[in-house]
């Protein structure tokens, strides 16, 4: 029973549309769950600047307030280890996703994020077989979770030589730094056939070969509402065929669900693999169709799903 | 004579007093904040803050801003957290390289009369560049010395408390007691006259931004023990943080008036400002608007003591 | 022989000079191709640049102490407010345009009311109010990203005899900013305060009334630099004004304003914040690495401020 | 008295300094021995202050040689000066205003360093003050900014005549008394004949020619970067010096024209503790008193009480001459015309937009009037001499329309020939109904004003008009405060 147990969200960022979206889902899924008596409460805390320091202050707020687990998108996979594992010493549950921690006493739900860069280039190889140059564009320098996807992505290019990568940049997970990134070194660029990317940075890509007038490459997208909707648009023009992944934002609802079944005293495995969220050509309306205006592609969890996910992880 | 109260101690009563109101607020909402361990966990992370505080302030009271306080504070961590760990000569050499490098900017900025905000603001560049060129992703481990270090737990008070009363007294001595701090401090009311009287002012800014250096270097230092890693990105914030103390203890960007003691209480102030906010469990969209109100509010407090200050200098 | 005397000794010369030589040496990687697509983006993006310069650097000639960082806030909730109510309509292009700048001035008397009745300094009270501007923006449509009006986002992308319209905007808004500076009373009080308030005050200028009047302009431009970036890039996004805090400060003291106040530069702008865009293309050009792209930007302005440095103002 | 003939302290020898087309020491020989005060004199820009720039090490001529004790010095410097015991008194105050009188004292001895320095320098620099200022009342562990600026002045001398194992040899006083009362003047003019009189030589410039007379054993005459006369002090009168300067003495320079105001409206008032303050049409009224009594924060009151800091006024209602030039009078950064017409754009302009042709005829008109001694008005501000400065700052003031002028001890350094002109356009301007309300720490000056409030410890005790305006009724009612009005 753990419906006099509290948890709480420590999240470290909430400036883009990705983090936004995975507030909502926790707000949403978080608000019944309470409703329904399952948890005392579920409350979501944000910093004010993606700073490890910061949120390590706030999870050792948190330890203080007594929560009796904390369920952390964390911004730094090493530096919070301090603070979980002040957490833990005092009894208290620690669940990751996300952004995980490498802290032995936490939980993790983990994305694969190199076999998310690995199959883009997979699906590139697909779609064009004899290969040619692509553009990378990264996230944010010094991150896990670039430093992962990035390393995913070579790797791809190594299983499939008829690539080679002739220009990466900084695209800091934004369209518009992506977009100024992009028209900054395409100028200087031969001709790309193809842009693997991270998430959040497609549609500025685009937008920059558009200005430039390039020939349009299979751009890989980050299911963000505006760049499923551009490839709708030409999809429907010219057939433009490309596909689109990442994490879903709900997954703060999983992890919800996993902190919940632990305090019930379940046993866990500290590693969970969630999928990432992928939209392909055939479903690309069934999904832009799901998808706020604005938002992000999401899937969010039931506590059944979670049970799913655990079980299937023994 | 009257007994009335030296414009220093008014300066420093005003931080003091927002700091006492404020842990005060803290321990009204969360009374399991008023232990040893509850402490610890509320100011720890203010340990670090505090010295790259007094580092900015040391900065500051030649006139300049250092703007790369928090890409610095970063690169050192990423170093402590590699090298200092893995090969402990080559770490202490790269901590007193950059030390160098920082009493060479004092250097350059005296001689050509730059503005340091913009060699700060290109030498934030550099450090952030060498970080992730030392972690491109986080990683690394605090060295065994530096973690011991920052999880004592000394008798009576516990360790966070313990290190910002010796930080604020050693930079006490150093800045407000010692010739060279006079100097500095000096240098910033009326460089001219400094000048006349045959010292060398380029020395003095040397050792005041490379003093600066050795603050910072103990911050990151300081940092990394307490999270055990490090990344690139670790302590971008305390760029502003540590102008925000300064400030919040009553110093001021030009004419050399600074306070040491205050800094500190600075530095502790706002850490405590962001454990009073996530107490008080605000909706997640307002969350970040309410650190600024809270220093718009810590501020105005100072406002009001410093109308008391005034009207008593008024007699 | 005095032009070229008189040039070396003009503010503004060092980061006209380092833009072109990154530009040289960018466009000699492709032997010439990439020129017209290389000074085509560079203008475009430097004319956000400029136009939160412009506001960031009348701020800065206030004197020491006045700095603007609410700047990336407002224009991200001018953006995130101006996009959500003209909902992809342009008969609201103009009405969106209004809420923009009516959010920038509102923004500018809120800053100037912490500073002057409060007494905060202005770098904590910019800083303080861009975290609750930060906040209204998440308030107001958590991060949705609406696409602008279609007329909009086309006169903002598109060009008009080759040279991008929004940078036409920014040369429209240099020419007033530099009128404002050099020839009009208001320009003189900015400086005048730049140099020293309390002897503004004593010679009469009003001296509340033109900072007040300059923070609301700072914000009001960044409003509007908000309003067209987020057109021009399909969208507001939450985290859309933040390389723009760093950028603002840079583009101004390596254009040449004086940091200590009083004395100010307009054409030194466009010159660092064509530099600025050039020197990540050329270092992204080549190919290198986060760390040492950091490193190289780092150094290069240090090496420009380095050349501009060490003289001695003229007489003005 | 006769001079010792014992080798010079210091010896410059056709020292010639030129910054860029201005010539400021066109070949100056100059010995200063133990035991003389030499008294220095010229109008402004005469190159006083340059010439003791070189003496003190700060400022390398470009021809010229020094010599000190008969020896010839090579590589002369700032430290080389003050380990010969050479120190100076700067007009412009040149303490640190965020250290304490103390701290002040650690850095301008630089030898007092060391465990225990402060007991050392409050020992050292309450001594000289004691000896210097008896009675002086300003505790050593004070902030110096928040002295008043009579009380920095002071510090400053003392300073200047302190002794921490280094024993001061030659003085350079420039400008000393300007911000000091009848009262500390004679003080410390007591003390440098004492130090004068022990074997000590003192350098005093001065444009108050009585202070001169009074002490210098030797009266030096600056014109034009060259020494024009050198005398014994007692062989000079006031009307020689003058004379010497190039100035044209005016007779009439202190009368007073009695007028009758009765009828004329007040322009302004204040009240507050104490009297109250009032001002008629076409007056000119005198804030006297011991120095830093209230004066100044009067003025500023006054100012601040008919000044918007919000929306400009076209028509302004007063204007403010500073005295503190540095602190609320001078634009560094700017040329000496706009420096100039700042207060008066709003006539020069047209819908905000500055007519540059307008302005640049203003200030000519000006330029001419008062004669500012600078080939173009486009030159940099600060390459004025100091009195030249203090002349725009009143060229800035009277060329506004305002009806009030609000003067803060504004002659300071200004020299007498100019001082004489001055006075005579304040008069004028009188005539033609300006109002002017003047602080100022020169009895002479005082006495030119048509009625007077004595000021003491923030608050107005005495109000004397006509006649009643002497020194005695001044001096009687800054002391007693109750003196009859
Ligand atoms: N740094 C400088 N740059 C340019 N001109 C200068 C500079 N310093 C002094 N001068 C010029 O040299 C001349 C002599 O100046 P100096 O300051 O010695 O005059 P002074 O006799 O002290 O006058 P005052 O009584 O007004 O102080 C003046 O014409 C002044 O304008
Ligand atoms: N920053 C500066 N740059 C150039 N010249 C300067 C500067 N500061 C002072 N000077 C010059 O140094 C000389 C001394 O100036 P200062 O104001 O000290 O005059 P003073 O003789 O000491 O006082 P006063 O002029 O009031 O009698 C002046 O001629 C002035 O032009
Ligand atoms: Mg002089
Ligand atoms: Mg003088």
């Amino acid at each position: 029973d753990t419906s006099g147990k509290k948890i709480a969200l420590s999240n470290n960022y909430a400036g883009n549309s990705w983090r936004q979206a995975m507030l909502t889902s926790w707000d949403k899924v978080t608000g019944e769950a309470v409703k329904a008596g399952l948890v005392a409460a579920a409350d979501a805390f944000t910093t004010a600047e993606n700073q490890a320091t910061e949120q390590a202050a706030q999870i050792q707020n948190m330890i203080l307030q007594g929560y009796d687990a904390i369920v952390l998108n964390a911004a730094s996979p090493t530096a919070l280890n301090g603070a979980v594992k002040e957490a833990c010493d005092a009894g208290i549950i620690v669940v990751s996703f996300d952004g995980v921690v490498s802290e032995p006493c936490a939980w993790r739900i983990a994305v694969n994020f190199k076999e998310m860069g690995r199959s883009e280039v997979e699906y590139l190889s697909k779609k064009l077989p004899e290969g040619g140059n692509l553009l990378e564009i990264r996230g944010l320098a010094g991150v896990f979770v670039d430093d992962e996807i990035s390393a995913g992505i070579h790797e791809g290019v190594k299983q499939y030589p008829q690539f080679k990568i002739v220009g990466s940049v900084h695209g800091d997970w934004a369209q518009d730094v992506a977009q100024k990134a992009v028209a900054g070194i395409l100028p200087s660029l031969p001709e790309i056939v193809g842009v693997v990317t991270q998430g959040g940075d497609g549609y500025g890509a685009a937008q920059a070969f558009a200005a430039a007038n390039r020939p349009m490459p299979i751009i890989i997208m980050g299911n963000r509402e505006d760049e499923l909707k551009w490839w709708k648009e030409q999809k429907d023009a010219n057939g433009y065929e490309t596909m689109s992944v990442s994490i879903a934002p709900g997954v703060s609802t999983l992890a919800f669900w996993v902190a919940q079944q632990i305090l019930d005293g379940k046993e866990v495995k500290k590693d969970l693999v969630v999928p990432f969220l992928r939209i392909d050509q055939d479903n690309l309306e069934e999904n832009l169709a799901n998808t706020q205006a604005g938002g992000v592609a999401n899937v969010e969890y039931s506590q059944a799903d979670a049970i799913k996910v655990i079980e299937s992880a023994e | 004579m009257k007994l009335t109260p030296s414009a220093d101690a008014i300066r420093l009563a005003i931080p003091a007093l927002s700091l006492t109101v404020l842990l005060a607020a803290v321990f009204w909402l969360q009374p399991r904040a008023m232990s040893y361990v509850g402490l610890n966990l509320l100011f720890n992370l203010a340990v670090p803050i505090a010295l790259a505080t007094i580092a900015q302030m040391l900065i500051m009271s030649v006139n300049d801003l250092d703007l790369a306080m928090g890409t610095f504070v970063s690169f050192v961590a990423c170093v402590t957290a590699t090298f200092l760990r893995d090969e402990p000569l080559v770490g202490i050499l790269i901590l007193a390289g950059a030390v160098a490098v920082y009493a060479v900017l004092g250097v350059v900025i005296h001689l050509r009369g730059l503005p340091s905000i913009v060699v700060s603001l290109g030498m934030s560049f550099v450090w952030a560049g060498l970080a992730v060129l030392l972690l491109p992703a986080p990683g690394g481990q605090a060295p065994e010395w530096v973690r011991s270090l920052m999880t004592m737990k000394p008798p009576v008070a516990p360790m966070a408390i313990v290190a910002c009363i010796v930080i604020a007294i050693v930079a006490h001595l150093i800045v407000m007691r010692s010739s060279l701090g006079v100097l500095i401090r000096g240098i910033g009311g009326n460089q001219r006259s400094v000048e006349r009287a045959g010292w060398s002012v380029l020395a003095a800014r040397a050792a005041a931004y490379g003093l600066a250096g050795v603050f910072a270097v103990l911050a990151g230092i300081a940092l990394v023990g307490l999270t055990t890693s490090a990344d690139a990105n670790i302590a971008l914030r305390y760029t502003l943080l540590s102008i925000a103390g300064v400030i919040l203890g009553g110093g001021e960007f030009i004419g050399g008036r600074v306070s040491p003691i205050g800094a500190v209480i600075g530095a502790l102030t706002l850490t405590l400002a962001g454990s009073f906010l996530s107490f008080l469990r605000i909706s997640p969209d307002w969350q970040i608007g309410a650190q600024g109100a809270i220093l718009i509010i810590v501020l105005a407090l100072r406002l009001l003591l410093n109308r008391l200050e005034y009207r008593e200098k008024r007699r | 022989m005095r032009i070229v005397d008189r040039l070396s000794r003009a503010p503004w010369i060092w980061s006209w000079f380092a833009a072109f030589l990154v530009w040289f040496a960018t466009i000699m990687v492709t032997g010439g191709a990439s020129t017209l697509g290389l000074s085509q983006a560079a203008l475009t993006f430097a004319a956000f640049s400029i136009i939160v310069g412009i506001g960031q650097m009348f701020v800065i000639t206030l004197g020491p102490g006045n700095i603007d960082l609410s700047i990336p806030a407002t224009m991200t909730l001018a953006g995130t407010v101006a996009l959500k109510l003209m909902d992809v309509d342009n008969a609201m292009i103009l009405p969106g345009l209004a809420t923009a700048i009516l959010i920038g001035m509102g923004v500018g008397i809120a800053n100037y009311a912490l500073i002057k009745a409060l007494r905060i300094p202005p770098i904590i009270a910019t800083l303080s109010m861009s975290f609750i501007i930060q906040s209204a923006a998440i308030w107001t449509n958590r991060g949705l990203r609406i696409k602008p009006p279609s007329f909009l986002a086309d006169f903002t992308t598109s060009t008009t005899l080759g040279v991008p319209n929004v940078s036409l905007v920014a040369l429209v808004i240099s020419v007033a900013a530099w009128f404002l500076l050099e020839k009009t009373v208001y320009g003189r009080w900015i400086s005048a305060i730049g140099q020293s308030m309390p002897a503004a005050r004593m010679a009469g200028v009003p001296v509340d009334g033109t900072r007040f009047v300059t923070y609301v302009l700072s914000a009001v431009l960044a409003s509007l630099a908000g309003y067209l970036l987020a057109c021009f890039s399909g969208g507001a996004a939450l985290n859309m004004g933040t390389e723009y805090l760093l950028m603002s400060i840079a583009v101004v003291v390596l254009g040449g304003t004086a940091v200590a106040g009083g004395d100010s530069n307009v054409p030194g702008i466009w010159g660092a914040s064509l530099f600025m865009f050039l020197v990540v293309s050329m270092l992204n050009t080549y190919g290198l690495g986060a760390g040492i792209r950091l490193i190289m930007t780092g150094l290069i302005i240090i090496s420009v401020i380095m050349l501009a440095g060490g003289r001695q103002p003229g007489a003005r | 008295m006769t001079v010792r003939m014992s080798k010079a302290i210091i010896e410059v020898a056709d020292a010639k300094v030129s910054f860029g087309a201005v010539r400021a020491l066109a070949g100056v020989t100059l010995a200063i021995r133990p035991g003389e005060c030499v008294g220095l004199v010229g109008h402004n820009g005469a190159g006083k202050s340059t010439i003791v720039s070189v003496i003190n090490g700060g400022l390398t001529p470009q021809q010229g040689s020094i010599s000190g004790d008969g020896e010839p010095l090579q590589r002369y410097g700032i430290n080389a000066a003050r380990v010969r015991g050479i120190r100076c008194v700067f007009q412009e105050l040149s303490l640190c205003p965020n250290l304490t009188v103390v701290e002040n004292t650690r850095i301008l001895h630089r030898q007092v360093g060391g465990l225990g320095w402060r007991r050392r320098a409050r020992l050292v620099i309450e001594r000289s003050l004691d000896a210097v200022f008896p009675g002086h009342g300003i505790e050593s562990d004070r902030t110096v900014g928040d002295l008043s600026i009579a009380e920095r002045q002071m510090v400053e001398i003392a300073m200047a005549f302190s002794d921490s194992g280094i024993a001061p040899r030659l003085i350079i006083l420039d400008e000393p008394t300007s911000s000091l009362d009848a009262s500390l003047t004679e003080q410390m003019l007591a003390y440098v004949r004492r130090f004068v009189a022990s074997g000590g030589a003192v350098i005093l410039i001065s444009h108050i020619l009585h202070e001169i007379l009074v002490t210098a054993s030797r009266i030096v005459v600056m014109k034009d970067g060259r020494i024009v006369a050198e005398r014994p002090g007692d062989a000079w009168s006031e009307h020689g010096l003058v004379e010497a300067m190039g100035s044209v003495v005016k007779g009439e320079a202190h009368r007073r024209t009695l007028r009758d105001l009765a009828k004329e409206p007040v322009v302004i008032a204040q009240t507050g503790r104490g009297l109250p303050l009032q001002a008629k049409r076409g007056e000119i009224v005198g804030l006297a008193g011991l120095a830093g009594h209230g004066q100044t924060r009067m003025l500023m009151n006054l100012h601040a009480a008919s000044t918007a800091d919000w929306l400009p006024r076209r028509d302004p209602a007063v204007t403010f001459v500073a005295g503190d030039r540095r602190l609320n009078g001078v634009f560094d950064l700017w040329s000496v015309l706009k420096n100039f017409s700042i207060a008066s754009l709003h006539d020069l302009a047209l819908r905000g937009v500055v007519d540059a042709e307008a302005e640049a005829e203003r200030a000519g008109e000006w330029k001419r009037r008062i004669d500012i001694r600078t080939p173009d008005m486009t030159n940099r501000m600060l390459s004025l001499s100091g009195g030249n400065q203090q002349k725009v700052l009143f060229a800035r003031s009277l060329a506004t329309r305002a009806p009030v002028v609000l003067m803060d001890d504004p002659m300071r350094g200004v020299d007498v020939g100019t001082k004489q002109e001055v006075y005579e356009i304040i008069r004028q301007e009188a005539q033609r109904g300006r109002t002017f309300v003047w602080y100022s720490t020169e009895m002479e000056e005082v006495c030119l004003c048509d009625r007077v409030y004595v000021f003491r410890e923030g608050e107005i005790v005495a109000e004397l008009a006509g006649d009643a305006v002497t020194e005695e009724n001044i001096l009687a009612a800054s002391f007693k405060g109750e003196a009859a009005a």
